[in-house]
């Protein structure tokens, strides 16, 4: 293990503005995919029960 | 009361009509009849103002309509050979649409209302016009005579692909319309079911 | 055209679909954490900082993955599409329709961590490089073939008419790719590869590919998920038919 | 008599374009992604370059601009004239020009404002940098209603006539180029560190003096297009 | 049975076309003036200096060949589709992409056909000389007729849709990317002194792989759009 | 002879018709009615193959329609709801053109006649068909059946906005092609005046 305090693993050597929104956009993506993808089924599912 | 005094009118080189006069009294229906091609289209654009007359004037009240303008708009409701309702919309919107810009009640049951009296069933109303049948848009189209409060009506045609469920419906509206003390002028190459001594015909030649 | 014999991927399929999509997307959600967390784990606590690029390039970790499924994904799409023409199968349209979404999110996120990488290592956000103007049309093409399909309400037409694009597609991107190559390598001299990567460490190599199998999980989880969005959807708006309804459709949720 | 008010006939005009724009979102984002595309085709013929690539940015945002509102052009009145709608349009007690301006309006909110969104993301990728990226934005935010209001001139005088598309194109992109001139000036000034108010309230001008005369001159088209 | 043999069938289609294009012979002009000012707005936008211009005329051209394309794309089925006719060509007792073939061979002697005779003219413009100009009026002859075919596959598939001018666009633009690349780098080339027959092969190969396969594709999403 | 088996079509969630049989022998005519929007315009695109059934099959002499493709188009004529004719072109360049795009004869004579046969006088044969009246147009687009030699006719509301005259001209042709030993189906809301050993009425519901 490389990383010497919480803030040295932050930090990327220098690079975390760069590698941490790849990977926090990577995430919200996906994260925001299931839970569109959630949404749109309790839609589609709710409405055919009351219909 | 509306009047055309010594109107005439041409499209291209034809002269189509000329020197015609005819009065429409309230309470009266005018039926315009021809052959195809006589100047039955040209001649109820040219009583709407869209189209200007060679000779001759068209008078509302007594008033040349030219110097009229908005205020003569404000008097008609034309269903032309077009149907004047846009596809991407479904009827109820199309008729919402169309109601608000005329200054008609807008209201989601009169619209509603409306559609039922033309015949159009409840799941028909929120699908695209687009996917309707001829007879249907034209029912659409129609249904704006329901909701109008204006003393003219020009219509052009408004028999032609309805079914005789509709054009009964139709004829009945007219009536009303009349014992209103409303005036229609109507291209048609269909008898209508009215009583003789309101209607006059007025017929163009070739 | 329809109606010939195959009646039973016209109708059956999807209701037996349905309840087998639900059973199998748990499994492939919990492979797709599983991978991604020792991924993820590997790629920031296990494999070394790089000798030339520093930490930046740890954002191969995502890009690659991301950069590999949005071509793959369009590849499978155009194979749904073309058996959803051939056999006029209705689950073969419905695949392709839910794998379209992840394909161009992906495709997003390929084009967004190599701007992202692209800032540190060469200085621009952005430069016309082969690789990256493929991705982008790449992008493009995903955006055509949704929206064609969202402008088209009738679903039957729907279906086929993005199955065509589809297929005509697949057989531009690799086209694109080696004339985009040719037109920039003949423009300048290589100033700007990234085939150039560093001769990368066994651990780094090993939580790429993680990542990348994580990923693929992760697609088929949500695009399965999607897939049963889309039978509801299309039973609810039966333009698909007058079917009977779904009993197990109901339990399964 | 009913009579709608003319701010009534106004919103009323306005909410069916857009009505109809969002009956398909997609509409919106197609313009959106037209301009990426289009703004995406020159670098592919002219090379990556990217010193080359800065010096063309401006001219080829703006004229991306120009053709997204030329390109939907055809939307403003065509469709209305083929189902009849535009007939009763012209039927409503109100000035024709004020309901032109609605139109024109909902035409500017779906092709042009998306254009003036984007655009400092396109100028990223020809690397423009941070004042430059403003005054683009800025130029065409001033610049694209002003398209759409000499568009829609050009689009009556062709309603109905074969191969509008072209023709409107003719009409009109000879009066665009003022806008374009000074549009495309601006950005080029930043570049070059000289200022550019002058172009930019010249731009402002051209918006003020299209606006008083182009729903006029095109409610005038309109009428003639009808006959 | 009375049956039109192929060659006829391809002659009728084809002669209605040209007919109707000629019954406004401004059609053909209208596609040859947009052009011409669609190519000078960039001088006005970028800026006129000769070496920056010489460098993107290729671009520029191609780039231009391309929208005059797009744009006249919407006259290839729309008119069919509205009044009818189309329906009545899908009824003609002949293999539909032999009619399609026919459809895109008059699309492109409108539309893609002046733009090549032209094209010397507005190389010079550019500063274009000599080889290079010849090497431009090649590519376009060999790269339009793909870009017909190609956006008649986008024009069937968009048939009817609202606002499909914008749609078409987005659908074709990214398959038209490797003609623009091959067409544009071998203008490219012959400025540089490389040869360019490379390119220009790999044009004509574009051209072979679209003729082979576009039409069929075309005639897929006629049918399926006409449901 | 030309049948159809158990046909059934839907447009949309709608479900038009279903399990239709019907048989047209030569020298008849089958008359399909129904109200708007009850699926006479489907029905006909169906039997044309412009549109796929949901079930059933469309024979050609004993044929399934689908096997037959570009034989089975080479037998009928259709005339739809569109014209199907160009507004810029005259209504002789409209026929010539399609009169050969179908392989019947196509010289200036004959279109010539087909047009007076009609009704459309001399200067009308050369104005763009735009300027024409909708009745016009509609004439322009049914006198291809003066030309046609193919056996089956397929036609949508052919007396839609057509004058008196024109209907019996009409008529008469419908009359003339089954005692040839043609086959006829029309859509329509109106009656036609066919012997009634000839003619047998299809009856579609909503
Ligand atoms: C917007 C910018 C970028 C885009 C669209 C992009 C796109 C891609 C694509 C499509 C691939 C997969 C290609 C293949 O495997 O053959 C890929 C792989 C890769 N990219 Fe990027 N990239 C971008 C920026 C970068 C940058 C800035 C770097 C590093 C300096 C980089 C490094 C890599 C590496 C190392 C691979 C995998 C190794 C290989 O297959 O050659 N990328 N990228
Ligand atoms: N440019 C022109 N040159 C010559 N004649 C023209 C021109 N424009 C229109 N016409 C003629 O004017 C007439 C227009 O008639 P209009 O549309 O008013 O007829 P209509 O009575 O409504 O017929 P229908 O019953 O068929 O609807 C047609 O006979 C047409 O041929
Ligand atoms: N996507 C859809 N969803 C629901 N219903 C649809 C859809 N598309 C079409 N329809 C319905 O299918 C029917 C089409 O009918 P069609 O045009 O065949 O009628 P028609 O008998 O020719 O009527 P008309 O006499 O008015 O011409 C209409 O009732 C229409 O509402
Ligand atoms: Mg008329
Ligand atoms: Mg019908």
């Amino acid at each position: 293990m490389q990383w010497g305090s919480l803030a040295e693993f932050f930090a990327m050597g220098g690079y975390g503005l760069y590698v941490w929104p790849s990977f926090g956009v990577t995430a919200l993506c996906m994260g925001g995919e299931v839970f569109a993808v959630w949404r749109r089924h309790a839609a589609a599912a709710g409405s055919r029960d009351e219909s | 009361m509306f009047q055309t005094v010594a109107l005439s009118g041409s499209r291209g080189e034809r002269q189509l009509f000329s020197d015609v006069s005819v009065t429409v009294k309230p309470g009266t229906l005018l039926a315009v009849v021809g052959e195809n091609g006589s100047g039955k289209t040209s001649f109820l654009r040219m009583l709407c103002g869209l189209l200007s007359p060679d000779g001759g004037a068209i008078l509302w009240q007594g008033k040349d309509i030219r110097q009229l303008k908005e205020l003569y708009s404000a008097q008609l409701t034309y269903v032309g050979h077009l149907n004047g309702i846009k596809d991407e919309l479904t009827p109820v919107e199309n008729l919402t649409v169309s109601a608000s810009l005329a200054g008609d009640e807008s209201s989601g049951a009169i619209v509603q209302k409306a559609l039922e009296a033309v015949g159009l069933v409840r799941p028909v109303h929120r699908l695209p016009t687009r996917v309707l049948s001829q007879g249907q848009k034209r029912r659409v189209s129609l249904a704006r005579l329901w909701l109008s409060t204006r003393p003219l009506w020009l219509l052009d045609e408004p028999f032609a692909s309805l079914d005789a469920a509709a054009t009964s419906y139709l004829t009945q509206r007219l009536h009303a319309h009349l014992n209103n003390g409303g005036m229609v002028v109507v291209a048609t190459h269909q008898e209508i079911a009215i009583p003789t001594d309101s209607i006059q015909h007025l017929r163009l030649t070739r | 055209m329809s109606g010939t014999g195959i009646n039973w991927f016209k109708y059956s399929s999807p209701q037996a679909l349905y309840p087998l999509a639900g059973r199998m997307i748990p499994w492939f959600a919990a492979l797709a954490l599983g991978l991604i967390g020792v991924g993820l784990y590997v790629g920031f606590f296990v494999a070394p900082t790089d000798v030339t690029q520093g930490d930046a390039y740890r954002i191969i970790f995502v890009h690659v993955p991301a950069a590999w499924m949005s071509m793959f994904l369009y590849v499978i799409m155009a194979i749904w599409a073309g058996l959803g023409l051939g056999l006029n199968a209705r689950p073969s349209f419905m695949m392709a329709q839910a794998i379209a979404p992840t394909g161009a999110m992906f495709t997003f996120l390929a084009l967004f961590t190599g701007s992202m990488w692209g800032k540190p290592t060469w200085g621009a956000w952005w430069v016309w490089d082969a690789r990256l103007t493929s991705e982008l049309i790449l992008l493009f093409q995903y955006i055509g073939i949704i929206l064609l399909r969202s402008s088209i309400d009738d679903l039957r037409r729907a279906d086929r008419a993005s199955a065509v694009l589809a297929l005509v597609g697949v057989i531009n991107v690799p086209i694109i790719y080696f004339s985009v190559r040719w037109w920039n390598t003949l423009h300048q001299g290589a100033s700007v590869s990234i085939t150039a990567a560093p001769t990368m460490a066994g651990t780094m190599v090993t939580a790429m590919l993680v990542m990348m199998f994580g990923f693929w999980m992760y697609s088929i989880a949500v695009t399965l998920a999607r897939m049963r969005c889309v039978i509801v959807e299309r039973e609810r708006h039966p333009s698909w038919g007058k079917q009977a309804s779904m009993p197990d459709a109901v339990e399964a949720r | 008599m009913s009579q709608p008010s003319m701010s009534e006939a106004l919103r009323g005009v306005i909410r069916r374009d857009l009505l109809l724009a969002m009956r398909h979102r997609s509409d919106v984002a197609m313009s959106v992604f037209f301009v990426v595309i289009v703004a995406s085709l020159f670098p592919l013929g002219v090379g990556p370059e990217s010193a080359v690539l800065r010096v063309i940015a401006s001219g080829v945002l703006w004229v991306t601009a120009l053709l997204a509102c030329l390109l939907s052009l055809g939307r403003l009145f065509t469709a209305d004239y083929l189902d009849g709608v535009l007939e009763q349009t012209l039927l409503i007690p109100q000035p024709l020009a004020v309901l032109v301006v609605g139109k024109v309006f909902s035409h500017w909110v779906i092709s042009g404002l998306p254009v003036v969104l984007l655009s400092p993301l396109l100028g990223l990728q020809f690397g423009l940098s941070g004042d430059s990226l403003w005054v683009l934005t800025l130029s065409l935010l001033l610049g694209t209603p002003t398209l759409s209001m000499i568009g829609a001139i050009g689009a009556a005088l062709t309603l109905g006539l074969r191969g509008s598309g072209l023709l409107v194109a003719l009409l009109v992109l000879p009066l665009f180029i003022p806008v374009l001139i000074f549009g495309a000036g601006a950005v080029t000034n930043s570049l070059a560190g000289i200022g550019s108010e002058a172009n930019l309230s010249l731009l402002g001008a051209c918006f003020l003096f299209s606006f008083a005369f182009a729903p006029w001159a095109t409610a005038v088209a309109l009428r003639i297009a009808l006959e």
